[in-house]
């Protein structure tokens, strides 16, 4: 018998790793397999309420068929953005992409 | 069919022909000339079957085929138009359709069916002949063919379509509009040679001369509409009183000023004194375009509403003074005299018969003003025959001349000054005989010709009338009508040739003299309709015959509506036309005029072989007594420079200065607030700008662009929030 | 603790150590290997929560497409990025501290909640639970479904767009 | 039941369009044309389902929306439709195909003022100007009125004449600018006073609801009036508002000199759209707002009224006659003609629900709107296809072109003699009405406007005579080529209008009189 603590704490990790990955790491790809991570514990924690919580309807399960069309559709302009600015600018460190600055 | 629908579709074949023409067959000569005489006979057929039907109706005036549909809505009412055929437009109608079926055919052969193209010859100008090479290799010059010779039926089909809808009309809307169609064909025929200037200028001046009286007529009919509540012939003469009633200007009724009002419009269209200036003018357009204008259209338009609205007119009189009859009266017979003292000393041939035409056209018009109705109409009539026959015969005597221009080659002979002319009766023996009759018919040779009889009347009904003046200046008129057309028949026709071009002038070809014959058959005949019965001998013959005595006056007088409107003046006039008994003094003044003018133009111009030697040739009269000429001084120069300097001045000057400096007050108050004002706003606002400068300089060191650091930031921020949120509870 | 209990602890110690390679690993591609196996782990997390169709379409679409996109995009940048530089940036250690401390402070919040410890109620009727979601997108969520497939393809069109080079 | 969204649906179509347009890439011209084109021909189809769906004999509005728009103001979304408008509306989404069409010659002057921008400003125009004749709402009717200036100033500051220069304060400035800052600036001081009186309106009875208005305002006694002023007075000043604000736009003698300016000015086909609807906008004012809601005003200052409609009738005839640029000439006749106009308008307001005379000047005054639409349009055209070919306007430059030109001089001469007046075409239908109006109301001014239509024949005989007739310049021969069937397409439906209209008006003045009669009598 798990109760649900198990996977909130279980995502709240995975969340925060996935975080450690977003704000550390240089690499651009390597920061979207942090935003993975992260909304992967999302949607845990979505399956894991609606599976205690909100068993009676489906829109535990609804919300997480949205995060998963959000996080594939982020993944794929994400990594085009990738791609594009590797091609222009011939950098993927997420640190150099800073024409924004003052 | 109905006789009403075919009224109907009277005018619409030569309206068809010219849409037709225009968009489709405008290359095409020979398809284009086959669609132009054809509508014209499809008309001429229908204007026959509706008169013959006519003739068979009891009664005709009381029950004219007429028809009407709604067309116009106007407020709570509505404005119909119609058809109407009554005794006055069956006779209009035999003479129009028979006068436009000859002008059709003859153009054929004016504007040289079937001869070569002219090697030179330019859209817009008379076409000046062309090089042909014969089969024995001699090359000689003959006439070319026009080069808008599509365009020409195409436009005269719109004429004839005008004229149609004129007399067919049971409104006087559809009749207006008639009139401005013909109008506009006048312009463009006119000026159908646009690229000569004299050409363009004659079309410019015979559009506007007309519309000065059409722009008067206009308020006459929109007058005419407001007080009675329609157009319609019938009816308004059945409210007659709803006219008369009102009292408008110098104490006239409206009826008087409705009447002066339309009779602008005519004086404009018929060419009298002073709007006849454009007549002479427009013989710039070709031949049949003249007789068009001249005899079965557009002049004898004017004379016809005149005639139609003769109720109206009739009706205008208070305390026995009858404004509008007076002025028809004095500026016909003005005319008459006028015309007729210019004609003598003119020598082209068709300026001749224009002033000519001016001058019987008053006749007509002072015969309307002495209240003899029938006489106009028979004038009318018998005028539309003989005139069409002289204009297409004076056509016929030109073509024949530059035939001899073009064999000579010396193109600086013109070939409508009579002077360049003499003996062409043996080279062109119909055009002679045919051109013969017409002139004996406007001279008014006794008993045989048309002109005579219908003269006659006039003359004698102004005597009955007690216009002693009006019998007086008209039997003058007459006279030197007899006198001029014997002037010009002696020059082009008798004598020796005095050119060698006239030498060898030519016959033209079947299509000109088939409808001189006709015209000339008619010219002579159409006066017996119109016999008196009383006149001695002849007056008796139809009833011997079998016929109705004087057929015509009967027939047409029917048209007024006597005792319809419930107005005694129709009555009277009525019963007294009728009655008019005969009377020897102005049968004799006829005879003596006419006799007399004929004898002494023969006379006096059989010995005069050249110019120099005609004493007619006052310079007064060849310049027209200086009326162009004065009007150009006076109305034409006012107008250009109200125009050119008045109007533009008032625009540019007065009111867009006004706005201009309005608009400059603008740039002198603001740079005044600029430099006050605005200097101090702008010291506090670049202060504001560069404070926040100094500030931006400052903080954006907070601003690396880096994602990842703005991220560590936020998360911070939100882990500072959970803390909150926590130690909070 | 029973049989759920061990395989659920196990599954979750494979994932979370499969993430923290993820974020740690100095070779993206192993990075990119690892992800495969964190996420494959959290497909065995929605098996455990009778959410059958989630694991299925984790296995099919984070697996199947995005990692593998993901090796893709890798080895479409390797050149720049060689294995041998530093692979966190210089203030990765705030990024831990705020990493650590957004848990800490998840977890003792989630903590004081009353529903931490809810039991797992039973399940009703396993068998409509895919046709359930399936009639749900089509019925009250039809909206939202519908929304997630326009968005997927102006996410397809736009990263056409942004990774297309004129010629 | 009619359909419901259908005016706001032929309000917007062409906003709808110029924003997919908005979209198109610059470059591909040939797509915008068609598209704007095409996009316009929406707006006129859906015009013509509501012609055959209006109810002649039914009073009041139809086809009618309301929403509410500024609560707090009380403005409302008020849209509505009876013969008067219906006519107009008419006249704006036939108009605009053929003028977009008109101008598909049109090539960018700039990277910024490009084709794209000129058709999606054409199209802002349309729903600018269908907006005024549309609305129910004096709030939003004035938003119309002044939204339709936009486009216009950039379309004449822009695409205007190349050539000419005016002299201003001593400066030289190129015509097509100082003509469009002139129109605009001119018109904005008239709406000034209308919208003054607009919120006055607005404020004293609490709505600008037209359908309420018309029942409130006329009789309204009692104003919070401010300075202490009568109620006539201020209703006399707020008449005055109006009535310079339209007359301004008609525009009427002496506020007429910006509109010769700016339609030579203007690109051709924004002269056609500038003469054929813009200059109603100011008519339909009177006959919307001015008459109804001003009855007592109008009936006093009608003379007034009626006197500067005689002057611009004869000063515009005149001026016209005195021009030598063809443009201008054609300008002028818009003065001439527009007289026509306020005359009818000024005779139906001196007797006012007295009869049938003010609802035939009235009629006329309506059709002599929708005709003059037609001509003006046409002969502007015409003025555009012979200054394409030769870049000159001046008349004395041209000369006997008729052999070379065939075609297009025989449209010109039919498209003029419309513009004449020739009985037969559509010009005559109309001016025989106002004539006929208003003669029995004010036999003065119309005895005196006769000049005027005298002289417009001789204006329009001139601009044949120097153009087509007289002997052929030969500097031309050669240059000049024939118009070609894209600017024969143009002429095609307003010939066949003309005609139309001249042979059989009842099919339009049925409709304008049944409106006429339920708005005034």
């Amino acid at each position: 018998m798990i109760p649900l603590s198990w996977y909130l704490i279980f995502a709240a990790a995975l969340f925060s790793l996935g975080l450690y990955g977003v704000l550390a790491r240089r690499n651009a790809v390597a920061l979207l397999m942090g935003v993975e991570l992260m909304l992967n514990a999302v949607i845990i924690n979505l399956i894991a309420f609606w599976r205690y919580i909100g068993f009676a309807g489906m829109s535990g399960q609804a919300f997480a068929v949205i995060v998963f069309a959000v996080s594939a559709a982020e993944v794929a302009v994400g990594l085009a953005l990738v791609i594009s600015i590797y091609r222009r600018r011939n950098t993927v460190v997420a640190e150099d992409i800073d024409m924004l600055k003052f | 069919m109905e006789i009403t629908t075919l009224i109907l579709l009277l005018p619409l074949p030569p309206l068809l022909a010219f849409f037709l023409i225009v968009l489709f067959t405008n290359r095409s000569r020979l398809l284009s000339s086959i669609i132009g005489v054809g509508a014209a006979f499809l008309s001429w057929l229908g204007a026959m079957i509706v008169f013959i039907n006519a003739l068979g109706v009891e009664e005709f005036g009381k029950h004219p085929f007429e028809l009407s549909i709604p067309w116009l809505a106007t407020g709570s009412t509505t404005l119909s138009i119609g058809v109407m055929i009554d005794p006055l437009s069956a006779v209009v109608l035999f003479f129009v359709g028979w006068t436009v079926l000859m002008i059709f055919l003859y153009s054929v052969g004016y504007h040289n069916f079937g001869q070569p193209k002219g090697d030179h010859d330019k859209k817009g100008l008379p076409p000046h002949g062309a090089t042909v090479t014969d089969e024995h290799g001699h090359s000689h010059t003959v006439l070319s063919v026009e080069p808008m010779y599509s365009r020409f039926f195409a436009f005269i089909g719109l004429f004839a379509f005008g004229m149609y809808t004129l007399v067919v009309s049971n409104n006087l809307l559809t009749m207006f509009v008639g009139w401005e169609v013909m109008g506009l064909c006048s312009y463009l025929l006119i000026g159908f040679w646009f690229q000569k200037p004299s050409a363009r200028a004659a079309a410019i001046k015979a559009f506007l001369t007309t519309r000065v009286g059409d722009v008067f007529m206009l308020i006459g009919v929109v007058w005419l509409y407001s007080l009675t509540g329609t157009l319609n012939f019938r009816e308004i003469f059945s409210h007659l009183d709803k006219v008369t009633e009102v009292t408008s200007l110098f104490g006239w009724s409206a009826a008087a000023w409705i009447g002066i009002l339309l009779f602008i419009g005519t004086i404009g269209k018929s060419a009298q004194f002073p709007l006849h200036v454009w007549l002479p003018d427009a013989m710039e357009g070709p031949t049949p375009v003249s007789a068009m204008i001249h005899a079965a259209t557009m002049v004898s338009a004017g004379v016809y509403a005149m005639i139609r609205m003769f109720p109206l007119f009739e009706s205008a009189t208070s305390d026995g003074f009858n404004p509008p009859m007076v002025m028809l009266m004095v500026v016909g017979t003005f005319t008459a005299l006028f015309a007729a003292t210019i004609a003598v000393a003119q020598n082209d041939i068709k300026r001749v018969l224009a002033y000519s035409t001016i001058s019987q056209l008053g006749f007509m018009l002072a015969a309307l003003g002495t209240g003899a109705y029938v006489a106009a109409t028979f004038h009318l009539v018998t005028h539309a025959f003989f005139k069409a026959l002289l204009f297409l015969g004076s056509g016929s005597v030109i073509h024949g001349m530059e035939h001899g221009v073009l064999h000579t080659g010396n193109h600086h002979v013109d070939p409508q000054d009579m002077y360049n002319m003499g003996g062409l009766r043996k080279k062109m023996p119909i055009t002679f005989w045919t051109f013969l009759i017409g002139g004996f018919a406007l001279a008014g040779f006794p008993l045989v010709t048309a002109g005579f009889w219908s003269k006659d009347e006039i003359l004698t009904e102004a005597l009955h009338g007690g216009y002693i003046w009006v019998f007086g200046i008209l039997a003058l008129a007459a006279l030197m009508t007899a006198f001029y057309t014997m002037r010009q028949i002696t020059l082009t026709f008798f004598g020796e040739p005095r050119t060698p071009e006239a030498e060898h002038a030519h016959e033209t070809p079947w299509t000109m003299t088939v409808p001189l014959m006709v015209l000339s058959f008619f010219a002579i005949t159409f006066g017996w309709v119109g016999i008196p019965e009383h006149f001695p001998v002849l007056g008796g013959i139809p009833k011997a015959l079998g016929f109705a005595s004087n057929w015509f006056h009967e027939f047409v007088i029917s048209s007024l509506p006597a005792g319809g409107g419930g107005h005694e003046g129709l009555l009277r006039l009525a019963s007294e036309e009728a009655a008019a008994a005969f009377d020897p003094i102005p049968l004799i003044t006829s005879l003596v005029v006419a006799l007399g003018g004929l004898a002494l133009g023969w006379w006096y111009y059989s010995k005069v072989t050249k110019v120099e030697q005609d004493f007619f040739q006052i310079k007064i009269l060849k310049n027209k007594y200086y009326i162009d000429e004065i009007y150009n001084g006076s109305f034409v120069r006012l107008a250009g420079w109200l125009s050119e300097t008045f109007a533009v001045f008032i625009d540019r000057q007065i009111i867009d200065g006004i706005l201009h400096a309005v608009a400059s007050t603008v740039p002198v108050i603001g740079s005044f607030l600029r430099r006050t004002i605005d200097a101090f706003i702008n010291w506090i606002g670049d202060k504001i700008g560069s404070g926040t400068n100094s500030v931006g300089q400052e903080a954006k060191i907070l601003q690396p662009g880096k994602v990842q650091q703005y991220l560590v930031a936020t998360m911070a921020l939100v882990l500072v929030a959970l803390l909150f949120f926590i130690t909070r509870n | 603790m029973d049989a759920m209990q061990f395989v659920f602890l196990a599954v979750a110690a494979v994932t979370l150590a499969a993430a923290f390679m993820v974020v740690s690993s100095r070779s993206l591609i192993h990075s990119a290997l690892w992800l495969v196996l964190a996420l494959f782990g959290v497909g065995v997390v929605y098996v455990l929560l009778n959410a059958g169709f989630f694991a299925v379409a984790q296995v099919l679409i984070y697996i199947g497409a995005i990692a593998i996109l993901f090796i893709f995009a890798v080895m479409l940048t390797r050149k720049v990025m060689q294995d041998t530089g530093p692979q966190q940036n210089s203030n990765w250690w705030y990024a831990a501290l705020v990493a650590v401390g957004i848990f800490a402070s998840l977890f003792y919040m989630l903590n004081a909640w009353s529903g931490f410890n809810t039991p797992l109620p039973a399940l009703a009727n396993e068998a409509g639970l895919i046709s359930d979601l399936g009639l749900a997108m089509v019925n009250t969520y039809l909206l939202p479904f519908e929304l997630a497939s326009v968005l997927l393809v102006a996410a397809m069109i736009g990263a056409i767009y942004v990774s297309y080079t004129k010629k | 039941m009619e359909p419901t969204r259908v005016l706001s649906l032929i309000l917007f179509s062409p906003t709808l369009v110029a924003l997919i347009m908005a979209f198109l890439p610059r470059e591909e011209k040939t797509l915008l044309r068609w598209t704007a084109l095409l996009g316009s021909l929406v707006p006129f189809g859906l015009t013509v389902a509501v012609w055959f769906g209006f109810d002649q004999g039914r009073a009041g509005f139809q086809y009618v929306e309301n929403y509410v728009w500024y609560p707090t103001l009380n403005a409302t979304y008020h849209l509505g439709l009876d013969g008067l408008s219906l006519s107009m509306v008419l006249l704006t989404t036939l108009l605009t195909p053929i003028a977009i069409l008109a101008s598909f010659n049109v090539e960018d002057v700039s990277k910024a003022y490009s084709v794209k921008a000129y058709m999606i400003l054409f199209l802002m125009l349309e729903t600018g100007m269908l907006g005024v004749f549309l609305s129910l709402d004096l709030l939003l009717f004035f938003v119309f009125w002044e939204i339709g200036l936009v486009p216009m100033f950039f379309l004449i500051n822009q695409w205007g004449s190349e050539k000419g220069e005016r002299e201003v304060f001593g400066k030289m400035i190129p015509a097509r600018q100082y003509a469009s800052y002139k129109f605009m600036i001119y018109t904005m001081a008239g709406s000034l006073g209308l919208l003054l009186a607009i919120q006055l309106i607005g404020v004293a009875a609490n709505t600008y609801d037209l359908t309420k208005l018309y029942q409130i305002w006329p009789s309204m006694a009692d104003l919070k009036v401010p300075f202490g002023l009568g109620v006539g007075t201020i209703k006399t000043m707020a008449f005055w508002a109006f009535a310079v604000a339209f007359a301004l736009k008609v525009p009427l003698w002496p506020f007429h000199t910006w509109l010769p300016d700016a339609h030579t000015e203007a690109p051709t086909a924004g002269s056609m759209i500038l003469a054929g609807v813009l200059l109603k906008l100011g008519a339909y004012g009177f006959l919307r707002l001015v008459l109804p809601l001003f009855p007592i005003e109008s009936q006093t200052y009608a003379p007034v009224l009626a006197f500067l409609a005689m002057m611009a009738i004869v000063f515009g005839a005149w001026a016209a006659y005195g021009q030598t640029d063809f443009k201008r000439l054609v300008a002028y006749s818009s003065v001439n003609h527009m007289g026509f106009v306020v005359l009818g308008i000024a005779a139906a307001a001196a007797a006012l629900g007295k009869g049938d005379d003010a609802v035939i000047a009235l009629n006329g005054a309506v059709m002599q709107m929708f005709n003059h639409g037609l001509s003006a349009a046409g002969m502007f055209f015409l003025v555009g296809v012979i200054y394409e070919r030769t870049h000159t306007r001046n008349l004395e430059e041209f000369g006997g072109l008729f052999p070379l030109v065939p075609v297009y001089g025989g449209i010109l001469i039919f498209t003029s003699m419309a513009s004449l007046g020739l009985p037969g075409l559509n010009g005559f239908i109309s001016e025989f009405l106002v004539v006929r109006g208003s003669w029995p109301i004010l036999p003065l001014y119309t005895a005196l406007s006769m000049i005027g239509l005298f002289f417009t024949g001789a204006y329009i005989l001139k601009g044949i005579k120097k153009v087509l007739h007289g002997p052929t310049n030969e500097k031309w021969i050669g240059h000049l080529t024939e118009i070609n069937p894209r600017e024969i397409l143009v002429m095609a439906p307003l010939m066949v209008l003309i005609l139309w209209i001249g042979v059989w008006p009842g099919w339009l003045l049925n409709t304008i009189n049944s409106a006429m009669l339920m708005l005034f009598k």
